[in-house]
């Protein structure tokens, strides 16, 4: 087995999970995401289409940032990336801030951006935070910037599809709205596991080890991948793939 | 008469202003927030289209701004928004918290002239939950029970932006910049800052035109160089990352802040330039 | 692979298709048309954005139009557009009377992935008595007594229209006739045809990006010279108007009609295109 | 004073209905109303500035067709011009056909177009259908594309202005929902116009004839107005105001 970065194990186990789609898009600050879209584009013989915003090579949008949420609602995108200062058992996501008393809470983050939205309409929303700890993954989360599940009747083709952190795998059951741990990345313990996650989730009686990448995803990572993703990501490409750009 | 200089150009920025303001690095005029921080303004009114990033947290910073309604504010790989979240958390600016979908659309129903335009999701978020400006209905086009929310329009006072080129009456070139356009639409008024004021009209050229954005909703213009600097400026330049890094650490307290504001702001005209 | 020949593009058109396009003069793919009519398409839909001129007049002439959604049909100054005032007078063609602004709306509504947008205007219009469709309601977001008109989404199965370049990726140039945008945002697929298919990238160049329409959209394009002919073309070329005359007077007859697609659109390819 | 053709009287007819706008946009095939809106422009020290459909040169539009409709729904058009198949003493307009039997009528026009919409949006819609007589202004239109009056409640900042025809000038008094007769063209009776106008109209004790166009204004119509309209309309700039072109 070859050795390998932390980072390109997430970025091989997002690009299985978007087997199958025809265009998948991300937003900014988004180089694990985006490096996953373009690896598993190469290895699906071309598809899917990715879209990276801010990257003038990597976006076709021309009608202003409305034409991303625009093409959600109407079902053009199969999958998109949120992440979340809180994440809870229900797929909930907190992007505003920690503690009581909201806007005055004692943390404060960016904001919620299109996840209000975007959360309801994209089928497969991965939901990609490296950190796996009970600060980050929460019973209840303390502002719901998008919920993870909706009340029959509210229109909602999207939702949560995978939770992925540097820990491990997790697929969300929408129907028992809650997560099923599907694999643990190698030389992580499930005791580990349930250590460091605040909800309740379910699991198999033998959890999976995620497949380590083999040589030839690696090589595609550091090789095609790393330099196309560099447009975007140069500073990312530099340090952890081993990209040197000109600019 | 359309093309003024960029002290007349933030004069007509009044105090209280809804102020329509892009994203970082879509063509934020960073010299004219410069220039408008040194005529002190009070109790401005942002309206980020649809995030806001250094330009926010600057203006908060300095004490201009009352309310912000916002997608989120960050200063992207360079970290968090400082002044923006102590702002926030102390409660001395009022926030409307939005998603960015919802931010385009009230844009968009003022650019139309509707009272409203109607939204999918949103439903079951907390940011729905703290708005009482948007309304959920039952879809009337729909036979039963398909509730979706109403966003109300919101019509800017000023949009103020950087572009790469304007024509001596008042055009602007936007390019592939569409949401200066949907912000100038819904504003009341325009200014911009442009890299370069060229002569002849953006329409005697095909190409041109169909990136340009008339004077009919710019009032004013104004030439500023480097005028995004330190953010880059879409087809132009890049961050000046070392810029932006030394601001996102300055800003990190209240005395790193003030040092930059002296230093960036009110030292010198030409250095604030 | 998505330059494909004219044939090949109009059999993508399928009959019964709800088709979208624009106005005379803003981009009709009038070659494309005569190809189709070649295959003697039946029952198509027409959704005119949002008018029609000869296109519409000749589709509805050769039989092969079921319904038609319009703000108006004519030939402008040269005159009445007679197959389509004699197919809406004889009840062969199903009429859905529109305004302008209201199908705008309506394939915004799509764009948008909304079931509905409001608008403005409209009450007290027999066009409004008219459309089951299109519902009054009071404004939820007013205090009391403010009706106004709610449109539905309207999704084209295909958009059709010519533009003036496009790339061998199948990107198009449509410059400023944005209506061309929104139509293929609104629209399942869209089909086109170039006046040129350059090699390299749209996108290569800021001021062409400004104005392009993504492969993200279109399905295939055709290379088609003198397209639009003998409409005239944005920028490229104008009406030639002693065909259109001619077309006019011919069309006031069905022996005149009959005589004009024998020639123009069934005598021979090469004249044909 | 000056011979004029009747094209002429009607351009400075409606350029006087213009002083005091600052936005005048028509529609396709309006030359008349085109060169009025620029003779008042040129009469008025640069306003109204005037958006001619379809002309490059005085169209800043770059936002597609829907821009004029958002431009009038955002009181950003101060007068617009509209014609009519039909138009009653209500100020309703039928652009759509004649008979009864909708859409089965005996004919056949080309539609509403942007009528119902726009003659709720712009202060000053001026009728304009040079022809005047009982077929063209009827007791009640056959098809209303546009209302000229609204039930109190709805939203209607626009509505009727004027009336001009070959014969005559009327004014459009919203109040009473009636057209008063505000001047008769040179060498026309008022018996002409009572006996060709199939609605009821108020009328002062003497009517006005309707100003001759000075020489000064005939100068700038036949001069630099015409040069400038024959970019939209060479036909009409040749045939009427004797402009020749080289295209």
């Amino acid at each position: 087995m070859s050795a390998y970065r932390p980072e390109e194990l997430l970025i091989a186990v997002i690009a299985r999970l978007l087997a199958g789609t025809r265009h998948v898009a991300m937003g900014v600050a988004s180089p694990i995401p985006g490096s996953a879209a373009l690896l598993a584009r190469d290895q699906n013989g071309g598809l899917p289409r990715v879209s990276i915003l801010g990257s003038p090579r990597h976006t076709f949008w021309s009608d202003g940032g409305k034409e991303l949420f625009d093409c959600a609602a109407q079902g053009r995108i199969d999958a998109f990336f949120l992440s979340g200062a809180q994440i809870d058992g229900q797929a909930n996501v907190n992007l505003v801030g920690i503690g009581d008393g909201y806007p005055q809470q004692k943390v404060r983050f960016s904001g919620s951006f299109g996840s209000a939205f975007l959360y309801f309409m994209v089928p497969r929303v991965i939901l990609f935070r490296p950190d796996h700890d009970r600060r980050v993954l929460v019973r209840k989360v303390d502002f719901i910037s998008a919920p993870g599940v909706s009340e029959p009747g509210v229109h909602r083709p999207g939702g949560p599809y995978a939770l992925v952190t540097g820990k491990a795998l997790f697929l969300f059951d929408r129907a028992k709205q809650r997560f099923r741990l599907e694999s643990v990345h190698p030389g992580v313990s499930i005791d580990d596991i349930v250590a460091n996650t605040g909800f309740d989730f379910d699991r198999p009686a033998q959890v999976p080890v995620t497949p380590a990448p083999d040589a030839a995803t690696l090589a595609l990572i550091r090789g095609p991948i790393g330099r196309e993703i560099a447009e975007a990501y140069p500073q990312f490409a530099a340090d952890i793939l081993g990209i040197r750009t000109a600019a | 008469m359309s093309v003024i200089s960029l002290d007349e150009l933030v004069a007509r920025i009044a105090d209280g202003a809804l102020l329509g303001l892009p994203s970082d690095r879509r063509g934020v005029a960073m010299a004219a927030t410069r220039a408008l921080l040194r005529r002190r303004p009070r109790g401005l009114r942002l309206y980020n289209m649809p995030t806001g990033g250094m330009q926010t947290d600057l203006l908060i910073g300095a004490g201009a701004v009352a309310e912000i309604e916002t997608s989120g504010v960050s200063l992207g790989e360079f970290g968090a928004a400082p002044r923006f979240a102590r702002a926030v958390t102390s409660g001395s600016v009022v926030i409307r918290d939005a998603t960015c979908p919802a931010i385009h659309a009230q844009l968009q129903a003022a650019e139309k002239g509707v009272p409203f335009l109607p939204i999918r999701g949103l439903i079951g978020s907390d940011v729905l939950t703290h708005r009482a400006d948007w309304r959920v209905i039952d879809n009337p086009m729909a036979d039963a029970g398909d509730p979706l929310v109403l966003l109300p329009a919101v019509t800017p006072d000023v949009a103020l932006f950087h572009v790469a080129l304007a024509d001596r009456d008042g055009n602007v070139w936007v390019g592939r910049e569409r949401d200066l356009v949907t912000l100038a639409h819904a504003s009341r008024t325009t200014l911009a800052t442009a890299e370069k004021i060229i002569d002849g009209s953006l329409y005697d050229d095909e190409r041109l035109a169909a990136g340009a954005l008339s004077n009919f909703y710019v009032s004013a213009v104004a030439e500023a160089k480097h005028g995004a600097w330190p953010l880059a400026q879409p087809g132009l330049y890049e961050d000046d990352a070392d810029a932006i890094a030394a601001y996102a650490s300055a800003a990190k307290s209240d005395e790193g802040f003030a040092g930059w504001l002296a230093e960036h702001v009110f030292a010198s005209r030409q250095a604030a330039q």
